[in-house]
C-alpha cells in the first residue's frame, strides 16, 4: 500500500513477518518489535539495525523524533490540500501568533518597500510587519486588536 | 522561618521555588490567570489563588491583586520569582507595606538598579567599568544626539528592562525613530515604564555575569560566573559555568567587581551582575581597561541560576527564603569554589527557521530526559497547551559533569531524549549549536547566532523517519485526544497486543 | 576507546552504565531472559540479546551464553555491573580470552579478594586491621571449634559472597548446623561457590566503606567513605555520605588503609573496601587499635555508587570504561574533595512488616519524584511486573544537598512524592527512619533496625485516605488494565470532563 | 450511598459542588478539584484544605497514596468476601511468593516447636518455615520446586 508524506510517497509491503519498504531508489526490511502507545515510540529493525522514533499523530500531520532530530510531515489523502500554498508574493501573512497591536495603513494606500505596515504582538515581543516592495495595500484583513493566527492573511499589497 | 508563601509568578519557577519551600517544611500558595487553571505550578502548591486574565497585566503584573491573594492565603512571605514584577520596587515596597516579607533585595536596592541611569553613576562612583553611553534622555533629539556622539551601533535598552525585552540594536541614524518607539512601547508593555537609555553596542561581546547573594547583616559574596553568550533575539538560551574564556585572576576581579557593584547599593538576597566582556579588548571607544564592563545588575533570582548551584553545590532558592527570614548566609567567600561544568539549555517553542519566532499549540507529545547529572526545571507535560500570554520556554534542560567536553556530551545525550511534539522547539538548533566547533571552543559572542551561524534545519526527513511515521499508523493510536480509528481496522496491521514485543 | 559494549546485567544498573556509554559516544548491546523481554533496560540497549530462562543460572549467570553473545553481537568489551557476575574471576577470566576487555579490575585481583580467607592473610600482610575470625574450614567440627574460640555470637558467611547473600548470624552453638548449612545454599545458589568463613560478631557495629579507584598504570585513590549502617536483613537500605561519625583524621587513616588493600592486589577499576567501624572501640576481643577492621573488599562497582559521585562530582561508571580501555585517572588523591552530603534510599518490593519479604505484583501506578538535587536510578514503570525471579529493588533515590539536614529533608520530600501501588513497597517505612532522632544523630548501627527501632505500619487508614479511595471511584478509571466499568454510570458522580478543573 | 472498605462505612452525601462524608462520629465537607486519570491523582478540598491523594484499584482493593503514606483498603461488596481471614493457627502459609526448595516432613509425622518444616526460596533468599508449636503434619499442602503464592497454604500443623 502507498503512503504520501508531502511529496514522498513510500510503498509498504507486507512480507509475514516484517514489511518491505520502498521509497523512490531506496528499499529497507522493517520489524516492529515494539510499540509503546503511550509515549507513541515506535523500536523498529530497519535492515537489522535497530532504530527507536516517536511518533505523534494530529490529523494529516506527523510528528517524529528519530535520533533526536524532529520532523513534521503532512500525510496526503485523495483529496489535494486545499490552497494552502498561496504564490501571492504581495500576500503578508502572520509570522506567530499573537494580536495586532498597530496598523498604519488603509486599504488603498501607497507604501513603500520596507515602510512598516503593522505591528504584532505575542508574549510581550513586538513583530513588524513590513511591506516586501513598494505598492498599495490591495486588502487589510485584521483590525487593531484582533488575534491571529500563524499564517493568517493580514495585508495584501501589490 | 516562614510558615506559609506565596509564589507571584508561574510555570518552572514556580514549582522551582515550591520544591525548595517543601524541603524547608513550608507551605506554598500559587497565583493562576484564567489560562493557567490547569497548569503543574497550580497542582503543585498547597494553595491556589485565582488572580485575574490570561493578559499578564491583568493578572501576574497586577500587583494590587497579589497582594490582596497574599493577605486573604495569610502568608508570611511572597516570592517574585523571575519576570513580572520581581524587579518592581513598587511591588517590593506595597509587600513590606502590607506587614508581609518581599523575598528578595529591598525596594532601595531594586530601584537603584533597575533605573539603569541611577545605576551607571553609582557603578562610577564605586570604580566598575561601565559601557560608555548617555542616560536621562528625553526628547528624540537627546537621542539622536547622545547616538552619534556615542558611536553607532548603538543599543537603546529600557531603564526598567531585563531578559531581552524593549531592547533594540540601532545601525545607524535612520533606524532610531522606530526602533526607540518600538522599544518604548515593549518596555512600557513588560515594565509599566517606558524610559530609554543609549550604550555603545558591542557586536563581538560576550555576556558573563556574576552571580551575588548577600545576607541582611552586611554579608556579601559572589558565586562566580556564567557564560550567557549564546543568544537570539538578545535572550539567552545556552549558559554555562565556568566560562571557558575567564582566567582565574580575571576572574578573581570580575568577581570583585560584582561585589563592589552590588555594595554599592547595599544589596541583599540573590542577585546578578552582568558584564560585557570583549575577549579581545579590540574596541577602540574602550581602551585602557581589561575587557569588562558593568551591564546591569539583575536584582533577582536568574532563569540560569540552576548552572551556579551545580557548579557551586548551593540552593540558591532555599538561601534566598532563608536570609529573607534573617539567617545569616554562612558561607565566606574563600569557601565557595566551583567544581565541574554545568550547562543549560532553555528549549523554547519557537521555531529556529522562522525567525525564532515562538509556537503555540497542544503538546501531543512531552517527554523529558533524565539521568545522572540531568536536572530538568519545566512547568509543563503532555497534552499541556503553549499559549502566546507567556514565555515560550517549555523547560529548563541543565546538565552537571566533571568538565565542559563531558559536560556537553550529556547534554547533547539529553537532548536527543528530549520528545516534544505538537509545538515546534528550538531542540535541534540547540544540538547543532552544541556540536559547531565555535561552541567547542569558547568562541560563540552575543551575535554569533545572527551573523555566524548559519542554520536550517535539514530540508529532507531521513528515510527512517518516513518508515517511521507510515508503520505508525498501524501501531500507535493517532492522538490521546483523539478516537483511534486508524488502530486495528486496518488489514495490514501487524498489531495484536500494542505494547508488548512480538516474538 | 570501545565501539561497543555489552551489558551483562539488568534493571537499574545496565540502564546506568548505558547512559554511561550514550554519554560518551559507544554502542550498547542489553541481555534479557524471558522474564525482562520487555523491560527497560532492554529497550534502553542500541541492540539486545536473548540469553535463556528466567532463573538466573540459567540467564545472567551463566557465563558461556554471556560470552557468546558477547562475540556474535560484536562488541569490544563487557560491563558485568553489581551481583551477577560481577565478581567471579573465572568470567573475568573467560572475557579476556575471548579477547574482550572486561570492564572490572583483573581476574586476578576478583579472586584474591573474592576468597575472604586469600584476602583476610594478605590484608594482615598488608597492615590492613581485619575483624578476628577464621577461615579455610572444612568440616562441621572445624566451624564449632573455630566459633567456640571466637567466642559467640558469630558471622557465618560465604567466602564469595557479598550483598548479605549467604551470610547468617549464629547467637549460640545450638543454631550452628542449621545455619551453615542454609548459607551453604543460599551461597552455592547465589554464587556458584557454598565455602564459608567464620567471623567475630559486633552487634553494635557501624558498616562504613571506602570507594577506591585505579587505573591500569598504577595510580590508586580513595574517593572517601559511604556510610552504610542502616540495613535489614544484612542488606543496605539507606547509604550516605559523608558518614557523620568520621572525623577528619579518621577519614584519612581510614582511606589509607583502604588503598593499602587495594594496593596489595594490584587492583585497578572501582572498588569498594567494606570496614566495621565500632565508634565506642567497647568491643574488649578488638583492643589496641582504631575501632575500625576490614570486612571484605567488594571488586565491583557498589549499587550505592551515586553517593560518592554526588559528593565528589566523579563519574565512577564512565571512568570504569574508560581506565578499562586503557586511560589514565586523571585526579591525584589531594585533587579529590567531598563537597556537600548525599544520601541514598534503597525502593523495595517488600513488606516491612512482613520481616520485608518481597512483595510481587504489577505497578498499578509508579511515579518517581523529581526535583533539583534528586536522582532516581531505576529499571520499573507503570505496568511493569515485579517478579520473584530478580532482587525486589525497584529504584535507587539519591538526593544531594549542602549538608546532612538539607540532604535528610531533600529525601523526605523525595519519598513522599514517589507513589508505588500494586506491590508493598518500604517507602514509608524509610520515611520513619528518616524522621528518627537516632538516624538525625547518627547512632544508627548495622543491627539498629531489628533491634532498636519497633516499627510498625499506621494501623488505620486516616479519615482522608478513607475519603480518597471513597471517592476515587467516581473519578479515576479503576485501572489502566481494565475496563473502567464504574465510571460515568453512577448517578452521583460528579464527573464530566474527568481531566479538567471544575468550575 | 455507603462505601465499605475492610470494616469502615463511609457515607457519601452530594450535596451540589460537593459531598459531605460521613464515618462513625467524623464528618468532612468534601469537593473535588480535580481528577488525572494517567495518575489516578486526586486533588480534594477537604474541610476546606487541599489534600492530594492517588489512588489504584485492582478489583476490589484500593491502593491510596496520601502526604506520602501508602495504605491498601479492600472494598467489601454485599457478598462477604469468602473466608479470607482464616483462624487455624496450625495452617502455614507462604509469606511471600517463591518456590517450595526443601520439604523436611511427610504427612502425619511429629513436629517440635520451632523444628525448620520447609524451605521456600525467592530472589535468592531462603525463608525457613517453622512449626508453631508441638504437633502432627496433618495436610502438606505442596511439594518440592513448587512455586507458591503468597499467603498459600503449604502444612497444617495440629
Amino acid at each position: 500500500m502507498k503512503i504520501i508524506f508531502d511529496t514522498t510517497t513510500i510503498d509498504l509491503t507486507p512480507t509475514g513477518k516484517s514489511y518491505r519498504v520502498d521509497m523512490d531508489d531506496k528499499t529497507a526490511e522493517v520489524e516492529i518489535l515494539r510499540a509503546d502507545t503511550e509515549y507513541g515510540k515506535l523500536d523498529l529493525l530497519i535492515d537489522g539495525e535497530r532504530v527507536t522514533a516517536y511518533v505523534s499523530s494530529d490529523n494529516a500531520k506527523r510528528w517524529v523524533t528519530l535520533n533526536g532530530r524532529t520532523f513534521v510531515l503532512t500525510k496526503q489523502s485523495g483529496s489535494r490540500k486545499s490552497g494552502a500554498k498561496s504564490d501571492h508574493s504581495g500576500e503578508l501573512t502572520a509570522p506567530m501568533p499573537g494580536q495586532v497591536r498597530a496598523v498604519n495603513i488603509s486599504e488603498g494606500d501607497a507604501v513603500t518597500k520596507g515602510q512598516t505596515l503593522m505591528v504584532l504582538e505575542a508574549m510581550k515581543m513586538e513583530i513588524r510587519i513590513q511591506a516586501p516592495t513598494d505598492g498599495v495595500v490591495k486588502l487589510l484583513a485584521v483590525k487593531q486588536g484582533q488575534t491571529v493566527e500563524r499564517e493568517q492573511v493580514l495585508i495584501t499589497v501589490e | 522561618m516562614f510558615k506559609k508563601i506565596l509564589i507571584a509568578n508561574r510555570g518552572e519557577i514556580a514549582i522551582r521555588i515550591m520544591r525548595a519551600c517543601r524541603e524547608l517544611g513550608i507551605k506554598t500558595v500559587a497565583v493562576y490567570s484564567d489560562a493557567d487553571k490547569n497548569t503543574l505550578h497550580v497542582q503543585y502548591a498547597d494553595e491556589a489563588v485565582h488572580i485575574g486574565a490570561a493578559a499578564p497585566k491583568e493578572s501576574y503584573l497586577n500587583a494590587d491583586v497579589l497582594i490582596r491573594a497574599a493577605l486573604s492565603s495569610q502568608v508570611d512571605a511572597v516570592h517574585p520569582g523571575y519576570g513580572f514584577l520581581s524587579e518592581n520596587a513598587s511591588f517590593a515596597a506595597a509587600v513590606d507595606s502590607a506587614k508581609l516579607t518581599f523575598i528578595g533585595p529591598s525596594a532601595g536596592s531594586i530601584r537603584a538598579m533597575g533605573d539603569k541611569e541611577e545605576s551607571k553613576i553609582r557603578m562610577k562612583e564605586a570604580g566598575v567599568p561601565t559601557v560608555p553611553g548617555a542616560e536621562g534622555l528625553e526628547s528624540f533629539p537627546d537621542f539622536e544626539k547622545a547616538a552619534k556622539e556615542i558611536g553607532y551601533p548603538v543599543l537603546v535598552k529600557a531603564s526598567a528592562g531585563g531578559g531581552g525585552k524593549g531592547m533594540r540594536i540601532v545601525w545607524d541614524a535612520d533606524e532610531l525613530p522606530e526602533e526607540i518607539d518600538a522599544a518604548r512601547r515593549e518596555a512600557l508593555n513588560a515594565f509599566g515604564d517606558d524610559r530609554l537609555l543609549v550604550e555603545k553596542y558591542i557586536p563581538t561581546a560576550h555576556h558573563i555575569e556574576f552571580q551575588v547573594f548577600g545576607d541582611k547583616h552586611g554579608h556579601l559574596v559572589h558565586l562566580f560566573e556564567r557564560e550567557c553568550s549564546v543568544q537570539r533575539r538578545h535572550q539567552k538560551i545556552i549558559e554555562e559555568t565556568p566560562s571557558p574564556l575567564l582566567t582565574p585572576e580575571l576572574r578573581a576581579r570580575m568577581g570583585e567587581a560584582a561585589i563592589k557593584a552590588a555594595q554599592a547599593v547595599n544589596y541583599y538576597n540573590a542577585g546578578t551582575v552582568e558584564f560585557i566582556f570583549d575577549p579581545d579588548h579590540s574596541s577602540p571607544a574602550l581602551s585602557g581597561d581589561e575587557g569588562f564592563y558593568f551591564l546591569e545588575m539583575n536584582t533577582r533570582l536568574q532563569v540560569e541560576h540552576p548552572v551556579t548551584e551545580h557548579v557551586t553545590g548551593i540552593d540558591l532558592v532555599q538561601w534566598q527564603i532563608r536570609i529573607a527570614a534573617g539567617d545569616h548566609f554562612p558561607y565566606q567567600q574563600d569557601e565557595l569554589s566551583q567544581r565541574g561544568h554545568a550547562i543549560e539549555c532553555r528549549i523554547y517553542a519557537e521555531d529556529p527557521a522562522n525567525g525564532f519566532l515562538p509556537s503555540t499549540g497542544k503538546l501531543l507529545q512531552y517527554i523529558e530526559p533524565r539521568g545522572p547529572g540531568i536536572r530538568v526545571d519545566s512547568g509543563f507535560r503532555a497534552d499541556d497547551t503553549v499559549t502566546h500570554f507567556y514565555d515560550p520556554m517549555l523547560a529548563k534542560l541543565i546538565v552537571h559533569a566533571e568538565n565542559r567536553k563531558a559536560a556537553t556530551q550529556k547534554m547533547q545525550a539529553a537532548l536527543r531524549d528530549f520528545i516534544v511534539h505538537g509545538v515546534t522547539t528550538n531542540i535541534d538548533f540547540l544540538q547543532d549549536v552544541l556540536a559547531h566547533p565555535d561552541f567547542e571552543n569558547g568562541k560563540v559572542s552575543t551575535r554569533w547566532v545572527e551573523t555566524n551561524f548559519n542554520w536550517a534545519p535539514p530540508s529532507e526527513p531521513s528515510f527512517e523517519a518516513l518508515i517511521a511515521a507510515s508503520l505508525a499508523d498501524f501501531s500507535v493510536p493517532s492522538s490521546k485526544s483523539q478516537a483511534s480509528s486508524m488502530n486495528g481496522v486496518d488489514p495490514y496491521s501487524p498489531w495484536k497486543t500494542p505494547s508488548g514485543f512480538r516474538n
